[in-house]
């Protein structure tokens, strides 16, 4: 049977997929309005479902029901909560998208506990019975539920501090909370008269120093170094400089690195300068590397001399879209200390054509490897 | 629940959150967590899967029957081989063991149930949500289409488009989950709970299976997980494992799976090999032949069965010494199972043969594995596997172990134990029917196959060609046509056994309490067992202590002599039954558990918001399930006087 | 003996080979096998697994039928006959030990065997030749590297058909564009597999001219049913010519024929994908095929010289008509080459199956390639789409294609 | 799972007899999902080590990591563990007070150790390592994601086991409960000592 305040909820669960449904086909499917309009139709529809299992906070329907309502409920500050999670919802639908999910959690999670504390005090008479009920219908969700907020509350506000100051004073920092949180707890413990409300106010302000100092971190920004990565994208492919010199970045702290051992086609070696190649299944030294057109294809490059060098693959020259300009196509590897060896994996989906046949070279050493691909 | 100083009924003022004491209906299935329940459902819900997997296969032999079959297109094609294994595999083989292994594991330790009840149950629902993700994906959008073994790349989003793999993945991983609790859990039961006296080397050989199984599956398991779960970071979020344009190496996928996959081999037919060594002993009135070399063999085929995976990819270009390795490995492998061959024959030898139903299906297994065995040894000769591997010559081998195997040796469990879980007999007659047309169709499916293999016929192939198909004794034509007829002789040979239970279900006569003259100690007990399993906990002091307890042999002649019949030693127990007997109580909290683990990888299909009321109700059932005490408690029940103030209960615990 | 693949009705065959069954038991296994059998060896790598495969089935089936008599002797009897119950021996040790030595000792044998024909398999030192093998959804290609000592000056690519010289030891280097696929041609050695990323090697040597049957043996998709191969050997004059003829330069059809209008019709649809080498555009510049702009995994076969090879679509279809190809596949050794050399004429092609396939290719063979659900692959086919060509067109095309020699 | 695995302690089938195996069912069910746990972060670092050089697009681990703060973290982690054997031991001494105040300590420190976490991988971001980028990346995040949740659950089951002990609501042996939490505690710092060493300090 469905009880009356499901019904309410579940009507307004009704209408407001109904209405996002309309605002998806009419205005913007992909648009923050549409989910907030599904985040409404799910919360309702939980609340529904709670309010129907609940029956409505009526336990017996009949006649055990009186006498039970004239106990009266406990003070409940649920409503304000509800009202809370409310406000943070349309606060998130004028400014940015994490303030409504936290509505919407907010939302659910007051209006769950207002359903659950409003059946159970009209449970029955006994109110130690009717806490019972309550932390039967709610507690399993009420510890993992707050144990999850603190950790996420405590993770998140470290991480914006750590994030802001420089990359030196993290670990400080780090060393400095932890070694707080320690001796705290070693001093309570070896102090029992510190216990009660000392831990608490301890606690509580430890906690409050940290969302302060999260919260202002958070509002800072990250430092300085984290925001000018991010822009530039050291990483690149298109950043990598393919000459002689080390490049800042994609050179860095990166010699020794080979990936895939197995599988390569063709194995390039430097040695006094010098320029060659052994191919799979080939017995003598080879000038040219046949591979097949658009697969992916491992050459490992391997470097006997002592100063540093790298493989570069040149592969003809084309247009930019972008800009028109035409300009040199191909790629190297990081460069390469004495006996240490790198893999290059090409994909070349076109064959070379006459004019700019491709090749592999190694500048500062002499000699070139034909690439052919057929 | 067999607790008669409490009174029945579930506490009515505590609405709908009451506990779910001595429910009553389909409430009585749903919130138990009985192992003899959850053992019949398993076997209910793996014998459906069986069905639907057999389906599967007639189709695919209807569409080979005849060269260009147009019965199935090639994508359906490739879908119904793929569904076939994984049903067969995941959602009847390991299930029906687990319901054998449920229902008769504590009764054959002595113990009154196992030791998580509530965990049991879980595995149950985990595993049928598993299997209903895994067969819901034919009607969203086609099932998974890239063979049981899921090979990368092809299992990427790109070359297996539609939802299928996803639906695949996640059913398989919530499968596991479940096969993961429930071996846990039997481990704990065999090695803590066992009747007092019963030693490891005094437990009966079905027990023993069973636990070499668990600690197959507690330490393969999570190596398909890791596989699963890289194969879902890859189609859910773009992850690169197996994106051969980073340098990803496909291999790594075979590695993991079939680190997994191959000790699964033996998870599949270790269980049938325990319940043939209780049936061979039963019916030739023979102790098993040397015991601790049939439990010593199985456990070395369990550890060995971990260093053999490589043999599954002999073609796929590893090294010539990791090739000749797992070469020799596997040919060490065919030891222990020989040395199990050889003791079932030699059980029989001198013995007393009664070749009931149960008897029947045993021999078969006997037989049809060891054929299976010789072809196999044929392909630990890695040179000759990459002649075979990927040919019908694979299929005949692997069909004659599974189903020549364990197929049969799960049907000659149901004769076997029939009467102890229903407390009625399967029909004879109508099992020995049953017993032929499955020995013969099962051999003219796929003795061709061997044949077709030789021949060069290539597995998961949708259609097979007439130019192909060369002429004379050996052409794949007839033997085709050969194998498909025999598909459906067999599939007669199963409806024999349907018609046989439903026969068996109408029949009123009541089995004997000892039917067989059985030898171990589930036979110590009324059929059905009672809730609480046992009376009064045996003390055990031989192998087979039922068989012993019946009959005393003498000193000097070696004459046996029976001085107890079966159905008086279990009114003995009842008459000395202990007083006070406390069984853990239904719960709501298994089964909403497995849903929410069930709409959390939903979540993952069709979107976060899922995933996240997914997680909520994980959370929240897994909460209530540690809030919750496993005995029920006085708050539970309401008071026998129904004077209305039943609510106020004074003391709250 | 040869390799028989006339086609007849399946009643005939099926009627036929009851016949053997009954009759023919003993005789059974000689001329009339499949050409993928696995038991026919016809070179060195095969002729190695062969030898092993006659130790170790012999050996099973010998073990098989003592196991069995002595089951069946069992069975019989210790049937219960109304004996007293035996007394309850638990077993003897020593008969245990002795069945756990023996087989031990057997597979001791069979694993030295094993062994020695790993590491013989394995060795690639002596090669005399190397293939490039890359295996694609649904097909696939060769290319044959420069190699003077080969009379390769300049490399071939080709498809469907592998073409060896006899009594040479080639070396196969797989790899694959997309997903895992197998190459197996079982007369000439076991399965290996092309695993994208990786190369595999795998040594073929055939003995003799001759045709051999092969089809991919890893579950590779859709279509794997229809990604067959056959390998050719040639003796060692033949495939000098054929090298020769493989690298010879492009001829364009002489103006004004229906060939060079299949020319326009090609350079306008095909060359989208396809590659002729050598094949240039109106205004002269060389005509250079995208396919990896149109297929996913970024080749189709390349199409020069097409008409002397035997067959089309991942060797799914014939490109000679049924006489035709029955003339090659039946030739006797000596005369096999020159009957493939001769290519494929206008009289011999199969123009049914090729026009069919201009048509409308998805048809013929199932394949990624409808339009609207190109999604996943971004936008890109997997295998051939249909074109939407006209008659004309198509007559024009196959006018053109027959040139390419 | 491990929270599941811990509270059919009392029912009444064991009623009677002791384990065979002297060990309780807890223990020995917690022992065989940690040994089945070991095998799953064998695989998620088998994977690692297998492509942690196989860097196509974005950085190398070697330009990313930063050992110094990684090193606190993993000393802050290992910290934990010391407190949560105090935990223990107060348990067996049957002082709830101190249990929670080294639970409570114990997960503070977790929860420390997961922003360190959150921190470090912001920065990679930053730096140019998704996910997605390359196998580096996805095995890089596979395998540490999958320790961080690991340690949030670890951490989520810490904070709930003391308000379940406040509330004094524990079902059966409140001394082994803890002790079980603790078993799977170590379980997951040791991992993370294993991870450190072939992740982060042996190079690729």
């Amino acid at each position: 049977m469905i009880t009356p305040g499901s019904k309410y909820f579940f009507g307004l669960t009704g209408l407001s997929l109904i209405s996002a449904i309309l605002y998806m086909v009419l205005v913007n499917p992909s648009d923050l309005g549409a989910i907030a309009l599904f985040g409404l139709a799910g919360s309702g529809a939980l609340i529904g479902a709670m309010a129907l299992f609940t029956r409505d906070g009526d336990v017996y329907e009949g006649e055990e029901a009186v006498g039970a309502s004239s106990t009266g409920g406990s003070p409940s500050f649920w409503p304000i909560v509800f009202a809370f999670g409310a406000a943070l919802v349309l606060t998130g639908l004028a400014t940015v998208s994490a303030v409504f999910i936290l509505g919407i959690a907010v939302l659910i999670g007051g209006g769950v506990e207002w359903s659950i504390q409003n059946w159970a005090d009209g449970a029955s008479a006994d109110q130690k019975f009717n806490q019972f009920a309550r932390a039967r219908a709610i507690s399993a969700i009420e510890y993992p539920g707050l144990a999850a907020v603190g950790l996420g509350v405590i993770a998140f506000f470290f991480s914006r501090v750590v994030l802001a100051v420089s990359k030196e004073s993290g670990p400080i920092i780090f060393i400095v909370v932890a070694t707080a949180i320690l001796v705290v707890g070693v001093l309570i413990a070896t102090k029992p008269s510190m216990k009660g409300t000392l831990t608490v106010v301890v606690s509580v302000l430890a906690v409050l120093a940290l969302a302060g100092a999260g919260t202002f971190a958070a509002l800072s920004g990250e430092r300085h170094e984290l925001a000018v990565a991010s822009a530039e994208d050291h990483y690149d492919a298109s950043h990598r400089e393919c000459g002689e010199e080390a490049s800042d970045h994609y050179d860095h702290l990166a010699n020794n690195t080979v990936s895939l051992r197995s599988a390569v086609t063709a194995t390039i070696f430097v040695k006094d300068g010098k320029v060659y190649a052994e191919a799979i299944g080939m017995k003598t030294k080879v000038d040219t590397i046949t591979i097949p057109r658009s697969n992916a294809t491992s050459v490992m490059f391997r470097n006997l001399d002592a100063e540093q060098h790298r493989l570069v693959v040149n592969l003809g020259s084309a247009k930019v879209a972008a800009t028109g300009v035409v300009e040199k196509v191909g790629t190297c590897t990081q460069l390469t200390g004495e006996n240490q060896e790198q893999v290059m994996t090409l994909t070349i989906p076109k064959p070379a054509t006459e004019a700019e046949p491709y090749s592999f070279t190694v500048p500062g050493a002499t000699g070139e490897i034909k690439l052919v691909v057929p | 629940m067999a607790t008669n100083e409490l009174p029945i009924s579930s506490s009515q003022s505590l609405g709908a959150v009451r506990r779910p004491v001595n429910t009553k209906g389909w409430r009585e299935w749903l919130f138990t967590v009985d192992h003899k329940k959850l053992g019949i459902m398993y076997g209910c819900v793996a014998f459906t899967f069986f069905i639907v997997g057999g389906i599967e296969a007639l189709f695919i032999r209807l569409q080979l029957a005849l060269p260009d079959g147009r019965i199935l297109s090639a994508d359906k094609y490739n879908q119904m081989f793929t569904m076939h294994a994984t049903t067969m595999i995941f959602l009847f083989a390991m299930p029906m063991a687990a319901a054998f292994a449920n229902y008769f594991l504590p009764l054959q330790i002595g113990a009154r149930d196992v030791a998580f009840p509530r965990l049991n149950a879980l595995s149950f629902w985990l595993f049928l949500s598993g299997g209903l993700i895994l067969n819901a994906s034919w009607f969203l959008g086609g099932a998974a289409d890239g063979g049981w073994f899921m090979y990368a790349p092809n299992s990427g989003p790109v070359f297996s488009p539609s939802n299928g793999v996803d639906f695949w993945v996640l059913g398989l991983q919530i499968a596991g989950i479940a096969s993961l609790i429930g071996s846990i859990n039997l481990i704990v039961t065999v090695l803590n709970m066992r009747a007092p006296g019963m030693t490891l080397m005094k437990m009966p050989v079905f027990t023993w299976m069973i636990l070499v199984v668990q600690f197959l599956l507690v330490f393969s398991l999570p190596v398909i997980t890791v596989a699963l779960v890289l194969l879902m970071f890859q189609r859910s979020y773009g992850a690169t494992f197996f994106d051969v344009s980073q340098g990803a190496d496909p291999l790594l996928w075979q590695h993991l799976f079939w680190i997994f996959g191959h000790p699964e081999v033996y998870v599949l037919i270790l269980p049938a090999f325990g319940i043939i060594s209780e049936v061979l002993p039963t019916f030739s009135r023979k102790p098993l032949f040397g015991y601790p070399f049939v439990v010593f063999s199985g456990a070395s085929i369990g550890l060995v069965g971990f260093g053999v995976w490589a043999h599954h990819m002999f073609a796929s270009g590893l090294g010539p010494v990791s090739v000749a390795v797992f070469s020799m490995a596997t040919m060490a492998i065919a030891i222990p199972t020989g040395v199990k061959i050889f003791n079932w024959l030699l059980t029989m030898w001198g013995g007393k043969i009664w070749y009931s139903a149960a008897m029947k299906f045993a021999i078969g297994l006997v037989v049809l594995f060891t054929i299976g065995g010789l072809s196999g040894v044929t392909h630990a000769v890695a040179p000759s596997d990459t002649q075979q591997t990927d040919t019908y010559y694979i299929v005949a081998h692997f069909h004659y172990v599974l189903f020549g195997g364990m197929v049969f040796g799960l049907f000659s469990g149901f004769y076997y134990w029939w009467p102890k879980v229903f407390g009625k007999m399967l029909n004879e007659k109508l099992g020995t029917w049953n017993f032929w047309f499955m020995v013969i169709g099962m051999n003219l499916t796929f003795g061709p196959m061997h044949i077709l293999g030789l021949q060069g016929q290539p597995r998961r192939m949708y259609v097979w060609t007439e130019a192909r198909a060369g002429e004379g004794f050996f052409n794949l034509g007839f033997w085709n046509m050969v194998s498909s007829i025999g598909s459906f002789i067999l599939a007669v040979g199963v409806l024999f056994f349907i018609i046989n239970v439903i026969k068996t279900t109408r029949n009123k006569e009541r089995a004997p309490l000892d039917p067989w003259d059985a030898r171990t100690l589930e036979w110590l007990t009324t059929s059905p067992p009672k809730v609480h399993n046992f009376d009064r906990i045996p003390v055990v002091h031989h192998l087979d202590e039922f068989f012993h307890r019946k009959y005393v042999e003498d000193e000097t002649t070696h004459v046996m002599t029976q001085v107890a019949k079966g159905e008086d030693l279990v009114r003995a127990e009842e008459a000395a039954a202990d007083a006070d007997i406390h069984m853990p109580g239904a719960s709501y909290w298994p089964l909403l558990l497995s849903i929410g683990v069930a709409v959390l990888g939903m979540g993952i299909i069709y979107g976060t918001p899922i995933m996240v009321v997914g997680a909520l109700v994980v959370l929240f059932s897994s909460f209530g399930w540690v809030l919750e005490p496993s005995v029920p408690e006085p708050i539970d029940f309401d008071s026998p006087s129904h004077d209305g103030h039943t609510k106020e209960i004074a003391s709250l615990g | 003996m040869d390799i028989v693949n006339n086609v007849k009705s399946s009643s005939h065959r099926i009627r036929n080979s009851i016949a053997t069954l009954v009759g023919l038991v003993f005789l059974a296994g000689c001329a009339t096998n499949a050409p993928q059998d696995t038991w026919q060896p016809r070179g060195d790598n095969a002729q190695v697994i062969n030898n092993l495969q006659w130790i170790i089935f012999p050996m099973a089936g010998v073990v098989g039928v003592l196991v069995f008599a002595f089951a069946a002797y069992t069975f019989w009897k210790f049937k219960d006959r109304g004996q007293p119950i035996p007394s309850q021996s638990h077993g003897k040790p020593i008969v245990e030990i002795i069945l756990t030595i023996i087989p031990a000792l057997i597979l001791t044998v069979v694993g030295v065997f094993t062994f020695r024909g790993i590491f013989e398999l394995s060795n690639t030192e002596d090669t005399q030749m190397v293939i490039n093998v890359t295996g694609q959804q649904w097909w696939w290609e060769y290319d044959y590297p420069a190699q003077a000592e080969q009379g390769i000056t300049q490399p071939i690519i080709t498809s469907g058909q592998l073409v060896i010289p006899v009594g040479t030891k080639v070396l196969l280097r797989e790899t694959s564009r997309d997903v895992i696929h197998s190459y197996w041609i079982p007369a000439l050695n076991g399965k290996k597999d092309a695993v994208p990323g990786r190369i595999n090697l795998l040594r073929l040597q055939a003995d003799k001219p001759g045709l051999f049957a092969g089809q991919c043996t890893e579950f590779c998709g859709l279509s794997h049913a229809n990604m067959r191969m056959e390998a050719i050997a040639l003796s060692k004059e033949d495939f000098a010519k054929w090298a020769a003829n493989q690298q010879k330069a492009y001829t364009s059809p002489a103006d004004g024929t229906l060939a060079k209008e299949g020319e326009g019709v090609f350079l306008n649809q095909c060359i989208r994908c396809h590659q002729v080498n050598g094949l240039k555009k109106a205004d002269g510049t060389p005509a250079l095929a995208a396919p990896d702009e149109n297929v996913y995994s970024g080749a189709a076969p390349n199409l020069s010289h097409l008409m002397t090879r035997n067959t089309f679509a991942g060797a799914k279809f014939d490109l000679l008509n049924k006489t035709c190809r029955s003339d090659v596949w039946d030739a006797s050794p000596e005369a096999i080459g020159a009957k493939y050399l001769a290519g494929v004429s206008e009289s011999c092609l199969n123009a049914t199956d090729l026009r069919a396939w201009l048509r409308n290719a998805p048809a013929m063979k199932p394949m990624y390639s409808d339009p609207t659900k190109l999604g996943p692959s971004g936008g890109k086919y997997r295998g051939m789409p249909n074109l939407g060509l006209t008659e004309t067109d198509i007559d024009k095309l196959v006018a053109y294609l027959l040139t390419l020699k | 799972m491990a929270d599941i695995a811990t509270h059919d302690t009392d029912h009444a089938t064991d009623h009677g007899h002791h384990s065979s195996t002297g060990l309780s069912n807890n223990k020995l069910a917690m022992w065989l999902f940690l040994g089945s746990e070991c095998l799953l972060f064998g695989g998620l670092i088998s994977t690692y080590m297998l492509y942690r050089g196989r860097v196509q697009n974005g950085p190398h681990p070697s330009q990313i990591y930063d050992i110094p703060f990684t090193s606190v973290s993993s000393f802050v982690l290992l910290m934990s563990s010391l407190t949560m054997v105090l935990a223990v031991s107060s348990a067996q001494r049957k002082d709830d007070a101190k249990t929670n105040l080294w639970l409570v300590i114990t997960a503070l420190l977790g929860a420390t150790f997961i922003g360190g976490q959150v921190y470090e991988f912001t920065t990679f971001y930053r730096e140019g390592l998704g996910f997605t980028t390359s196998l580096f990346g996805s095995s890089f995040y596979a395998l540490t994601g999958f320790h961080g949740v690991h340690v949030s659950i670890g951490v989520i089951m810490l904070l709930s086991l003391m308000g379940i002990i406040k509330k004094g609501k524990i079902t059966g042996d409140k001394a082994e409960v803890v002790e079980l939490i603790g078993l799977y505690w170590h379980f997951v710092d040791i991992v993370w000592i294993i991870i450190f060493t072939l992740v982060y300090l042996i190079p690729s």
